[in-house]
């Protein structure tokens, strides 16, 4: 013990002259801008979809409906509530939010007096902290949960696929499919949004999985034709996809694919994965009028119930607009046949090239089978009836792409013009470019259409890709006239579209008259939409049935035609052109006649 | 003087030292803060706390010397200052020296034993292994304080020759240079570092150390008896100052004098609590019997021959 | 020699103290021991925890660690939890240094999974950084904290404040103030703020004057050198047999510092060396843990000027969501202030972890080394020697 | 020893170690708790139970509150009062030292840690209880003189928090022992602390805080609860 | 460290060698030979600290893995030992004179997997649970979230939705679509 050590201790002392460094009002004290408090929740622009109650470790976070908002395609309806006797402020929940609408707010007192308050939705129960804006968000700097770009997709170059109709989409090795497939949410809003409301998140699990047959039997659950969906769907999914709302929307359509592609081309195979090798037959039949998507749907599930199934077809194979529609490039043969082969090996019987209503009368059907579903489809192309619309050289492109499936001879001139801004449009676009390309070695095609680049209905990678096939695409005018010389087509008149429809959502377009411009071609190619052919119905039955404004047959939600309970209708013809909405109603349908042959 | 009168003057001057106890208390933990780099408490919190002590309602009983040991300590703290002299007026019977006789310092001394033997009664009564245990260590460090405290005020009773405070206080006036801190310095040191065991300060507060026995002989009193021992001991640690005020300090001479020595005594052994930790018991006893009790002995041998 | 001249120090030999050994024989009828309870309802034990002491007197014959007052069963929760919610969960194992937690969970996730050279060089600096941090927030509590247990508890009020401004600068970080939840497996949860380093340098100048100011309270004090020195001996020879690691083995002589001997992060491109004393005494193992002090502070400042800008913060990784990790196992250490903290961690191929097992330093300090210390001691020195030998109950009993 | 006692030991050591594999539905009582015989100094022998012969075996009374404006100047002095107990249950405890420290300072707000239940009125439940601490809450809650305080910290003691699946740590503390105030957090932070003990003032003020009361009413409700979760009870029903 | 393996192999035999890291290797050992490996490890081979012993229930197929984890602290290297025992008979043979802690951490096998160490200090003493009736509560077929919610009442009735269930029944109610979901509505 020296002096020192008993002396150097009172140094400390020198802090009683020292202002305290206390907090002068530690209540109202704000925390660091990346502080994790209370949550806040932008129920405007939440969707619903869950991923925060999944990635809640302690089961924090439930879903709860919440008045004021809507179930709607693409939003659950549901908002996440939270219980704070639960709640660890780890904000996982932030960093996975899909949409970015959740967040922390920097605001941390809560006191109460009662332990059942603490459970709240944020941004729908009013809180004293929701306007805050400081808190924790999603941070930046390559931080994800999952991954926002989707697996590129590996296509023929446009050089390469221009000339011939092979198709040029290559599908999903394993590791890309899975690594596709990781991206998942497994929300399942995009079941609601997809018309067959196919188990979408259950079958991308089983490729996580790599359990081709369990995807299979997913796939089959609600959608017999996935090789073809796995192509050409719509996939209205991906545009709800939650993914899809900070990055690109999973490739649904192309996972689907991937899963039919792994099952060989084998229908015994396909029975002993789907569990269908023995069916129970029963004594029924039913007559299908038509076999696209919705006929071969219906037929698939009919047939799975044990009836006896015809179909029949007016065309030399089965397929309908899968077939006669859609170019070889984007749907090839062999893979519709797939599909349909494993079809009729259920037992499904297709009598190709009858023509209801003229070798076999609708009421004959009537007389012969249990029930009768007619899904005939929009087989008759509709005309601008612009000036000039009757000359030869205007065509539809339905009737062309049918008649390219036929093999017939296509009339291809050296230029093209197209007016039209759907799917089908790009199809006889593209179609006719490589037509071009093999006649005369070059493209030389214009499409135009009346809605501006945003708003075309055709897919996006569509007109990406016709682009890049060399077709021009001038969105954004309207047709006044087919400028004839001589008989023969020079070009196309058209003036620059302002706006479609009028205040009353009615299609009345506007057009701004000083920006005129005339496209040059030999022959005009309309694809504007397509109509029904109804001549199978006669006098008498349409008499009993009801046609809508727009010209469709009303049935009730099972597809049941409204005065003819023996007759059903579905596909294109009731809910427009579109193969996933035609699987749908084939389905409904089965299940329809099912119910009321057995439950009468 | 009318013995009631006096009587009056006393539990006057109790009540001002019972206030001023609790407000020194106060500031002394407000500049103990102040060294940490906070407030504190404020000067009003040693009333509030004994109002909210007094109004507990639970009251456990261990026994008859549980109450008592309160009540023992209380009358440690009120005898200590019924039979010292306050305030020197020159006169014996001045108002503010209370029941001061000639021989009270022996009075006092066991007075200062008192206190302590109470808290030992009660605090066993109770019960708690931790009450005892701070018990035994207080007793143990308090005989080690009294030792050489002891010795020093033998030696200033030998050095005025008498065994009265009040004389004692009249001896040291007229100026600081007849302050027994400098006529009898030995004495004086001894009680310099006596005081700080008998204040009860770090380093020499293992007897209530929370980091081991809780707070030792008090661990099983609460409400009303745990607010009699804080108004207890708020008296006592004034009645100590003032006893070394008196001894060793020259008295006062009036309330405002009493208030700054008692403060400034009081606030040595604070000076050297807040930056020493406590010492274990064995070391604190060894530590008394070291040097303050060679300085009391030094301090008798000084005035003896 | 005026001791001895005096001859107030009593014989040593009649001391109780040196005639117990961990063997002595104690029946408790023979009314001659007494049994009382440290806790868990006491404020000088670390944590809550309980010691049951058998006494005789002052000394004490028999110690016994009750843990399990915190047990929460994590290593059943985590193998319940995602590879990604293990981390929230398994920093809580340890309050006193929670960020060490996540740094093994990550680790050993990103090692199973084969991820552990993806995680981005930026966020490696970042978690080494925020592991610093932890060490100084824990050596700013503990240091004064030793002075503490002896009532010195103005040191512990400056350390403390202290420690709060560390605290603030984890809340920019990371976003809280003790579960910072800040290591994730494949990297980190936020950038370095803008300001940051300065306000960090701020920070540090206050702790470097708050080093010199400790070490005049602390280890300029006569009443805390008669405490210290000579409680609670570690000597060479028992860390290998009680499995002693941390600082507790570098104050008595043995270097051992896993950020040295198997460096992890970018520990060997930092310029330190560990301190050791050889005493192995409560004084030494403080003024050991001083040192770090000193170091954590120059290591922070190394770390702020060597690490990089700005960078990626996590690596590419699979969805949390739905990942899942092949069948293996690993042993993950770090150097937490306590000393090797390392977790053995266990995948079966499904997306949880099979089992997770914490290897805390406290789970040997804490009961074997600390029961056999107490052996012989003084019952007022049972706080003092808990805290030196840095006991956390929370990651023993997990 | 004979051959034959060793022979007995070991099967009654393997037959102990057999038994505590899977323990069987068995009252825990800790030998020093056991009914035992002891000889009296008068050479009696008398049978002593020492939970309910050391401990008082007395239901809790409710103490009403006086009223009037003594009451009203009781409630102020409580409420610039609080005496917490330094018992650290769970995590949430390392938030104390800054409120006791130069930062938060709660010392200012009247509020001061006490090392004993006698002499404390708040108790901070600091988050998580595991069921062997919450023996020893209930111990201390029973101890602490009335009107008592008790203040929850955190997601754990108002449905679970991170711990809701554990089979160590209760769910919800009301269930045990009434609380006065939650305060919302993992753990909450030092200011939101301070933030409760505003909140508990003002519950104090207005005469609201008589939980000690709720607690004594609805004691039977309470001890079943508490009895179903501790199954090594071994301890009287109230600990005064 | 390979050289050391090799011996090691060579005198136990040991199965399932993983290189984990450079320095740290996992083993596999007979139950017989287990205390004996590192015994010697230890007096031997400069394996001197004791990191960790920890048990995985192994429930599919039958087994315990405990495993003893040492460090040499000269080659800074882990070598990891682990024993399968047989699941519903566990008992192994006590270390507890090898390291001054392992008894410690066999009183937490001994509570949290049931698994015995006959001879070893306090092994029958609670460890982390007080009172614990139900099977040791670190096997894997003891649920601990089932445990939970029966016995420590959770508050409230909450209840959450499926996003996918919830616009099913809101927007198709019925169109009952799949297999399973047409034997969930029946």
């Amino acid at each position: 013990m020296n002096l020192t050590d008993i002396l150097t201790p009172f140094t400390a002392w020198a802090g009683v002259f020292k202002e305290p460094v206390t907090i002068k009002d530690p209540l109202n004290r704000e925390a660091a801008p990346r502080y994790r408090g209370f949550h806040h929740n932008d129920v405007a622009v939440c969707i619903g979809c869950g991923s925060c109650e999944a990635i809640c470790e302690n089961q924090a976070i439930d879903l709860v409906p919440v008045e004021g908002i809507a179930t709607k395609d693409g939003d659950s309806g549901l908002r996440p509530s939270i219980d704070y006797g639960r709640c660890c402020w780890c904000a996982l929940c932030v960093d996975i939010c899909t949409t970015d609408s959740l967040r922390l707010t920097n605001a941390y007192t809560w006191v109460d007096t009662d332990g059942d308050n603490f459970i709240f939705t944020p941004g729908v129960d009013a809180k004293p902290w929701d306007e805050k804006q400081e808190g924790w968000r999603k941070p930046q700097n390559g931080y994800e949960f999952y991954a926002k770009e989707r697996q590129h997709m590996s296509e023929l170059h446009a050089e390469h696929r221009i000339d011939s109709f092979i198709e040029f989409v290559k599908g999903y090795s394993k590791e890309q499919a899975q690594k596709e497939a990781d991206r998942c949410v497994s929300c399942g809003i995009c079941t609601a949004t997809c018309p067959a409301h196919m188990g979408i998140p259950q079958y991308i699990k089983a490729i996580r999985n790599d359990d081709m047959e369990e995807g299979m039997r997913v796939l089959y659950e609600t959608n017999p034709l996935p090789e073809i969906c796995g192509r050409i769907c719509t996939h209205k999914c991906e545009d709800v996809c939650s993914v899809g709302h900070s990055g690109d929307p999973l490739s649904i359509r192309w996972l689907k694919r991937y899963i039919a592609d792994q099952i060989p081309s084998d229908t015994t195979k396909y029975k002993e994965i789907l569990g269908t090798s023995n069916i129970d037959k029963n004594s029924k039949k039913v007559a299908i009028v038509g076999s696209g998507p919705s006929g071969l749907s219906a037929a698939h599930y009919l047939a799975l119930l044990g009836y006896s199934v015809t179909i029949f077809e007016s065309l030399p194979e089965a397929g309908g607009m899968m077939r006669y529609g859609i170019p070889e490039y984007r749907l090839p043969y062999d893979q519709i046949d797939k599909d349909i082969n494993y079809i009729l090996s259920l037992g499904v019987e297709i009598k190709y090239n009858v023509k209801v209503g003229k070798d076999i009368t609708l009421e004959q059907l009537h007389n012969d089978f249990d029930a009768v579903f007619a899904g005939t489809g929009l087989h008759l192309g509709r005309s601008t009836r612009v000036p000039g619309s009757d000359n030869k050289h205007v065509y539809q492109s339905v009737d062309l792409l049918r008649d390219i499936v036929l093999g017939k001879e296509i009339p291809t001139e050296k230029r093209i013009v197209v007016i039209g801004g759907g799917n089908v449009a790009m199809d006889i676009t593209r179609s006719m470019a490589r037509l071009q390309m093999k006649k005369y070695g070059q493209v030389n095609i214009i499409t135009t259409s009346l809605e501006d680049e945003e708003t075309m209905p055709a897919d996006r990678e569509e007109v990406v890709e016709a682009r890049e096939e060399g077709c021009t695409i001038i969105p954004g005018f309207g047709p006044q006239e087919i400028m004839i010389q001589d008989g023969k087509v020079t070009g196309l008149r058209v003036w620059k579209c302002l706006s479609i429809f009028d205040e009353n959502r009615a299609f009345n377009p506007k057009f701004d008259q000083n920006d005129e411009q005339i496209f040059e071609g030999d022959m005009v190619i309309e694809s504007i939409g397509q109509g029904m052919d109804l001549s199978y119905l006669s006098e008498e039955t349409k008499s009993k049935i009801e046609f809508n404004n727009r010209g469709r047959v009303v049935t009730n939600a099972d597809f049941q035609v409204q005065g003819l309970p023996w007759l059903f209708m579905g596909g294109d013809i009731i809910q427009g052109p579109d193969v996933i909405h035609g699987i749908a109603n084939g389905h409904i349908v089965a299940q329809a006649i099912d119910k009321m042959l057995f439950e009468k | 003087m009318n013995i009631y009168v006096k009587l009056a003057y006393t539990f006057l001057g109790l009540m001002i030292v019972l206030n001023w106890g609790m407000l020194m208390g106060a500031t002394m933990r407000k500049i103990g803060a102040r060294v940490a780099g906070r407030h504190g408490i404020p000067f009003k919190q040693p009333w509030i706390d004994l109002f909210k002590n007094i109004g507990v309602r639970t009251t456990i009983t261990h026994g008859i010397m549980y109450y008592i040991g309160p009540v023992f300590r209380l009358t440690g703290g009120v005898g200590l200052f019924l039979f010292m002299p306050a305030v020197f007026s020159g006169s014996p019977y001045g108002i503010w020296t209370n029941f001061s006789f000639e021989g009270d310092l022996i009075l006092i001394l066991y007075f200062q034993v008192f206190g302590m033997l109470g808290m030992a009664l009660g605090a066993g009564e109770g019960g708690h292994p931790y009450a005892a245990m701070g018990i035994a260590r207080g007793l143990a460090q308090h005989a080690a304080v009294e030792l050489p405290l002891t010795l020093a005020f033998l030696s200033i009773a030998i050095q005025y020759d008498t065994f009265s405070v009040y004389k004692i206080v009249e001896a040291q006036q007229g100026g600081f240079q007849n302050w027994v801190l400098f006529t009898n310095p030995f004495a004086a040191a001894a009680v310099i570092l006596a005081m700080l065991g008998a204040l009860g300060h770090s380093p020499f507060n293992l007897v209530k150390a929370p980091n081991e026995i809780l707070i030792g002989p008090a661990t099983e009193y609460e409400g009303s008896y745990l607010g009699f021992m804080q108004s207890a001991g708020a008296i006592i640690h004034v009645m100590e100052a003032m006893l070394f005020m008196n001894l060793v300090f020259g008295g006062a001479t009036n309330w405002f004098e009493l208030i700054l020595k008692t403060f400034l005594i009081y606030f040595w052994s604070v000076f050297v609590g807040i930056v020493f930790p406590r010492f274990k018991i064995e070391q604190s006893v060894t530590w008394f019997f070291k040097v303050p009790l060679l300085l009391g002995v030094l301090a008798i041998l000084m005035y003896s021959f | 020699m005026i001791n001895k001249f005096l001859g107030f120090k009593p014989d040593e030999k009649l001391l109780p103290s040196q005639t117990v050994t961990t063997d002595t024989v104690i029946d408790l009828s023979s009314h001659k021991y007494q049994k009382i309870w440290l806790g868990p309802n006491h404020p000088g034990v670390t944590g809550n925890m309980s010691v049951e002491l058998t006494v005789q007197g002052n000394t004490i014959m028999k110690a016994k660690t009750h843990v399990g007052y915190l047990h929460r069963g994590f290593e059943k929760l985590i193998e319940r939890r995602l590879f990604v919610q293990g981390f929230p969960t398994s920093i809580r194992m340890c309050v006193a240094e929670p960020d060490t937690n996540e740094y093994l969970i990550a680790r050993s996730t990103e090692e199973l999974s084969g991820y552990a050279d993806a995680v981005p060089e930026y966020a490696n600096w970042l978690r080494m950084l925020s592991l610093e941090m932890a060490r100084l927030q824990g050596l700013l509590r503990g240091v004064p904290g030793q002075g503490g247990t002896f009532a010195l508890g103005i040191g512990v009020q400056w350390g403390v404040y202290l420690r709060d401004l560390i605290l603030d600068r984890f809340e920019e970080l990371t976003g809280a103030r003790v579960y910072h939840m800040y290591i994730i497996p494949g990297g980190v949860r936020g950038n370095l703020p803008e300001g940051f380093k300065k306000r960090m340098e701020e920070n540090l100048v206050e702790i470097d004057e708050f080093i010199i100011r400790i070490k005049k309270l602390m280890f300029h004090n006569s009443v805390f050198k008669t405490r210290a020195v000579g409680l609670g001996i570690i000597t060479p020879d028992m860390v290998d047999k009680y499995g002693i690691v941390g600082t507790n083995a570098r104050a008595c002589g043995v270097k051992r510092d896993v950020r040295k001997d198997n460096p992890y992060l970018y520990y060997d491109k930092l310029d330190f060396d560990p301190p050791t004393a050889t005493e192995g005494d409560v004084y030494a193992r403080t003024w050991v843990r001083w040192q770090e002090l000193i170091q954590t502070v120059d290591l922070i400042r190394q770390i702020m000027d060597k690490m990089p800008e700005t960078g990626d913060i996590r690596a590419k990784m699979p969805n949390v969501l739905n990942w899942k990790i092949a069948k293996g196992e690993t042993y993950v250490r770090l150097e937490s202030g306590r000393g090797e903290y390392g977790m053995y961690y266990v995948t079966d191929g499904s997306d949880k972890p099979r089992r997770i097992n914490l290897r805390g330093p406290s789970y040997n300090h804490a009961i074997a080394l600390f029961e056999d210390m107490l052996v012989g001691a003084d019952v007022a020195d049972v706080h003092a020697i808990m805290v030196s030998v840095q006991s956390c109950p929370p990651e023993i009993e997990r | 020893m004979s051959e034959l006692d060793l022979n007995d030991k070991v099967s009654e050591m393997l037959a102990k170690s057999e038994a505590n594999v899977i323990k069987s539905e068995k009252t825990f009582i800790h030998p020093e708790d056991e009914v035992r015989e002891v000889v009296a100094p008068d050479g009696s022998i008398i049978k002593i139970n020492p939970i309910y012969d050391y401990f008082s075996g007395e239901r809790p009374q409710e103490e009403k509150p006086r009223g009037g404006i003594v009451e009203k100047f009781l409630n102020w002095a409580r409420s610039e009062s609080i005496w917490v107990l330094g018992f650290g249950t769970g995590c949430g405890s390392i938030e104390i030292p800054p409120l006791v420290t130069p930062r938060f300072d709660m010392f200012r707000f009247g509020i001061q840690m006490r090392p004993t239940p006698r002499q404390s009125n708040a108790f901070i439940i600091s988050g998580y209880l595991s069921v062997k601490t919450l023996k020893r809450v209930i111990r201390t809650y029973e101890q602490m003189p009335a009107p008592k305080y008790v203040i929850a910290l955190g997601s754990c003691t108002i449905n679970g928090g991170m711990y809701y699946d554990s089979y160590s740590t209760i769910n919800r503390l009301d269930k045990y022992i009434p609380v006065d105030v939650y305060i919302a957090g993992c753990m909450p932070r030092p200011e939101a602390l301070i933030a409760g003990f505003v909140k508990l003032k003002e519950l104090i003020k207005e005469g609201k805080a008589e939980k000690a009361n709720e607690y004594a009413r609805n004691f039977d409700e309470y001890k079943a609860n508490q009895k179903k979760i501790i199954k090594d009870w071994s301890m009287p029903d109230y600990n005064w | 460290m390979k050289t050391i393996i090799e011996k090691l192999n060579s005198k136990y035999n040991l199965q399932e060698i993983v290189y984990q890291r450079d320095n740290l290797v996992f083993a596999a050992i007979n139950k017989e030979n287990a205390i004996d490996a590192v015994t010697y490890l230890r007096d031997y081979e400069g394996f001197s600290h004791f990191v960790l012993m920890s048990c995985v229930d192994w429930i599919e197929d039958g087994k315990f893995q405990l495993l003893y984890l040492l460090n040499n602290p000269t080659l800074k290297s882990d070598l990891g030992l682990k024993v399968y025992i047989d699941r519903n008979n566990p008992e192994m043979v006590s270390a507890h004179h090898l390291w001054k802690q392992i008894w410690t951490y066999q009183r937490e096998l001994k509570e949290a997997f049931g698994i015995n160490f006959p001879g070893s200090p306090r092994v029958d003493e609670n460890f982390v649970v007080e009172g614990w009736t139900d099977i040791p509560h670190m096997r894997r077929d003891f649920d601990t979230h089932e445990y939970a919610q029966k016995t420590y009442f959770p508050r409230g009735d909450r209840k959450t939705n499926d996003p996918a269930e919830y616009m099913r029944k809101k927007l198709y109610p019925n169109q009952p679509i799949t297999a399973k979901q047409r034997k969930d509505d029946k």
